[in-house]
């Protein structure tokens, strides 16, 4: 059932994504709103409801077109500390994928890290800080390890959710839960669990052709 | 959830609107992307000021553009920064040629959004320079945390820098006074009773009916404390105090006190903060030369209030009485 | 019951301290009997004009004294009109010489201890006269009730008026303009939400969570008919249609338009009101030639809003542009 | 048990009358909050508060001096349309009584009956407009045609009841009840309801000595 990792792929992934984004919606509302201000489903939904919008308009050219296009959309429309994170991220992950036309076990890897990179970069948080880096770094160490592009990604959103769970009992030390000092301890992190879903909807995207065109749009 | 509104996704847009008509002399809202500028457009040879962040702090920032204050303002969705599709724009309407100062209040997301417009705006050749604010004394200041939240010292940091620039600062000189507020303010806040953001639907947190939240934020993230209600004077005691020892204010020195509401307290119970706060200030010594009462900051319905001081010098003092007219704040003019 | 204060009987006496502290240049407050005069005192040879009522509508009336505006604000217990024995001294306060216009709003209790106040005043010299300010169209005017209730419209009202006796104006004028206001301004408001009384210490009236007061007064007295929660299009056209009925404004005129918050309510709702009110006169015909926004004549922590407009001719409309410098209602000065 | 109706009842019905609002408080403040704006109770004991601590300062030396009294402070202390109405009652009243050193059936008619003229022609209320007007009214005409002072007291305080009671099914017509139009019925006027606690007070202070000096105080 897996399918190549191509431009059809990438446009599954982010249809895959803003339908579990808003599927998800009020959870991510309701873990913001207990650590922080309540708006990261909101701003989510959002931006990936623009992307949906922007992919029934003009089908991407490539991966790399669909991930940069993305990259716009969650910059220009999810605003908050999220959005030039994610902005980042796929924008890094677009540079990462070139032109190529389908992606290896080793081209996710390069993507997943690049994504991370583009993350630190911007938010300087580092590991164990209880931000989306507790999801994407795990993730770009578990698709490092593995076989080819399909393995890549389900290590790779594997080791995220167990990431995102594992932000739990932390502390926050950067973005708006780091205010609340103690009391930010004993909740998930709402950046690390939308960064599993976004990263489990590469898989499912993998997985099928289900999905591709109006189908799998969360709007 | 009840609240004077249409469509919770439409709130912003609306209220804009509605803004734009009620201060049509003062101000021009452009639709889309979403800010916020003067009337008059941008003033020639005059340093442009532009301020931004969420919505649901009305009247920041929009409710202070105008003559001796912010040129443009650009409001995101609510508690959400605004994107820098938005920021770029209002920074080109806000530039008279002789550079733009962003204010930006200390949240990451407000941080990251006007980095990014900044690039953007530099690489179109506009001199863009950043004055982060960052007055909460409720927050750990550390190099491990996000540092300190960006509250009611904005509004502080906006009319003086804003006199700064309209009796014709250079961008330095702009720049270098909206750092010196920013760096002698320092504020604190409490909840009575949360707010709730209109496409949540329901309260940002629960208290229950005897508890408040102290060191509570304007975004109606819980604050770092849940204690039982007090009577008024020992609440602002607990308020000024952090204030006082941090901004480490004593004997002789003159200040401005500001006592804000979150938006659902009335006007009554704030002046009688400020009474308890000015009488705290008086017994270490501290004149008080101006003051502010009222809704400037706020956190859409939230309870509650915050407490700001601001060290005052004679110049701060000059640009702090100079004229202002905006739809919010306005006096001299 | 969760509010800013230290003990419900001290609620007005302590917000009233702590609003004296923070307007020296502006406000004298005499405690025992309690009232508020200009920091200045009397202007002799000019019109004196007093108002007063309940607190918990603040900030009128007090924070309406000053330069423009009132000469003495008499604030009774929190609902509860003042008394004769304040009234009284406030009057004398006020007096320059000329004379001195009582402004009362439309309450049994205001008008009867109003009442007996001149009396008191009349005996000591003073020429007192009195306009009645009537404006809420919820309430059914006729012969056998005790007519309509004094809101949103005293505030304009108050500030024309003042500006007329600002200016010169004799008694017979002032008294003549402050009519005219009366007789052209009506209001309408909701409630969203009942305010809480801080010696009752808890809701005036109950509302479901989809209910809502139409008709409201300033008293956290009932509306006069409870409806489900609408959209705020819809609401506001409830609103503005009574007062554009009773007013009889229409093509050609000019108005004022007024949405007033009662204290519970964020600005940026109050501007989607606005901007719903000001399409449906701009359908009619009617020109908005000047604005209020905000809250200026509150009901405590009451969540909802009125609507009010006042009929412009060219002499209101100059004296409401006229300098006005007071701690709540500041331009030109 | 009956006493002569003389300064120490006069003094003996203040404090009572002082009793029984401050005990009623809660209850005339509920009244008021569900046709009213829920400050009769607060303002009543505000004012009877004043007339116990005025009488703990000095005795009054005669009825008319004592009603004079009570008339001040009501004028001063209460506010609200009860203030000016009960104080003009009180003031009528001490002017109708005039120099008498105790009263009689008539004169308890008569001062009864000055003490609504006062307020009808401050408040211009008619019977049945549901305000005080209705207990006092009841309570002039039985007084009227009743006996010795303690009669006229017993049957003005009874009749004040039932007029209180009365006032439940009418629609106001005058103070702030009427804003109310007809969601003013079904509800007792708190300024009858006071009205008859304070002719009760009357009865009580006649029937005993008991109530003099401190001990009757309301507060
Ligand atoms: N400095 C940072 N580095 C990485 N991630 C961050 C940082 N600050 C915040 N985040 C992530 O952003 C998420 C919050 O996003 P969102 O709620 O959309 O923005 P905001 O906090 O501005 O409301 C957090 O859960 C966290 O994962
Ligand atoms: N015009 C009037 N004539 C007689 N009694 C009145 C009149 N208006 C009001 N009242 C009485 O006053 C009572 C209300 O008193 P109170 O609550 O103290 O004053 P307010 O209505 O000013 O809050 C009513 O219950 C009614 O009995
Ligand atoms: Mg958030
Ligand atoms: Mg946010
Ligand atoms: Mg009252
Ligand atoms: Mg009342």
């Amino acid at each position: 059932m897996m399918t190549d990792l191509d431009t059809a792929w990438a446009e599954r992934w982010l249809r895959e994504s803003a339908r579990v984004i808003a599927l998800h919606r009020e959870e991510l509302i309701e873990l913001d709103r207990a650590i922080g201000d309540g708006d990261h489903g909101e701003n989510m939904d959002r931006g990936f409801g623009a992307i949906v919008a922007q992919l029934d308009e003009e089908a991407p050219a490539s991966v790399g077109a669909a991930l940069k296009m993305a990259a716009m959309m969650l910059m220009s429309k999810v605003g908050g500390a999220a959005g030039p994170l994610y902005g980042t991220a796929f924008l890094r992950a677009a540079t990462s994928v070139g032109e190529a036309e389908a992606l290896n076990g080793t081209e996710v890897a390069a993507m997943l890290a690049a994504a991370r990179d583009g993350i630190v970069a911007r938010g300087r948080a580092e590991l164990g800080d209880k931000t989306m880096v507790d999801a994407w770094s795990p993730a770009v160490d578990a698709a490092g390890r593995a076989g080819d592009g399909e393995a890549a990604l389900g290590a790779a959103a594997d080791a995220a959710e167990a990431g995102a769970e594992a932000t739990k009992p932390l502390v926050a030390r950067k973005g708006r839960a780091s205010y609340l000092g103690q009391r930010s301890a004993g909740h998930l992190d709402p950046g690390a669990v939308s960064t599993s879903l976004i990263l489990r909807a590469a898989v499912t995207a993998a997985m099928s052709e289900i999905g591709a065109g109006g189908a799998g749009g969360g709007r | 959830m009840k609240k004077l509104i249409n469509d919770p996704k439409a709130v912003v847009d609306e209220s804009l609107e509605g803004f734009g008509m009620a201060h049509p002399d003062l101000v021009s809202v452009h639709p889309d992307p979403l800010f916020v500028a003067r009337a008059g457009g941008a003033v020639p040879g005059k340093v442009g000021l532009v301020s931004g962040g969420g919505s649901g702090h009305e009247p920041l920032h929009a409710g202070y553009v105008g003559l001796g204050m912010l040129d443009a303002a650009v409001p995101g969705a609510v508690f959400t920064s605004p994107t820098p599709d938005a920021i770029v724009p209002a920074t080109q309407a806000a530039d008279g040629g002789a550079g733009v100062v962003h204010i930006v209040k200390n949240y990451t997301g407000d941080v990251l959004n006007f980095e990014t417009a900044g690039e953007l705006c530099a690489a179109e050749g506009i001199d863009v320079r950043t004055v982060l604010v960052n007055d909460d004394v409720a927050v750990e200041d550390s190099l491990y945390t996000a540092g300190r939240r960006g509250v009611a010292g904005t509004v502080l940091v906006e009319k003086i820098a804003g006199a700064a620039a309209e009796r014709g600062d250079s961008i330095d000189a702009v720049e270098a006074i909206a750092t010196r507020v920013a760096a002698n303010v320092r504020s604190m806040g409490l909840a009575l009773a949360p707010c709730t953001v209109p496409h949540a639907g329901r309260p940002s947190f629960e208290l229950a009916g005897d508890e408040i939240e102290i060191g509570i934020g304007i975004h109606g993230e819980p604050g770092r404390q849940r204690v039982g209600l007090e009577p008024a004077d020992a609440l602002t005691e607990a308020l000024l105090s952090p204030i006082a020892e941090d901004l480490g204010v004593g004997e002789g020195e003159q200040v401005l006190l500001f006592v804000n509401g979150m938006g659902g307290t009335p006007l009554a119970e704030l002046y009688i903060v400020y009474r308890r706060a000015a009488q705290l200030l008086a017994e270490r010594g501290v004149a008080v030369r101006r003051s502010l009462v009222g809704n400037y900051i706020t956190s859409l319905d939230m309870q509650g209030c915050s407490v700001t001081v601001l060290r005052l010098d004679d110049e701060l003092l000059e640009l702090w009485d100079a004229p202002v007219h905006t739809p919010a704040l306005r006096w001299g003019a």
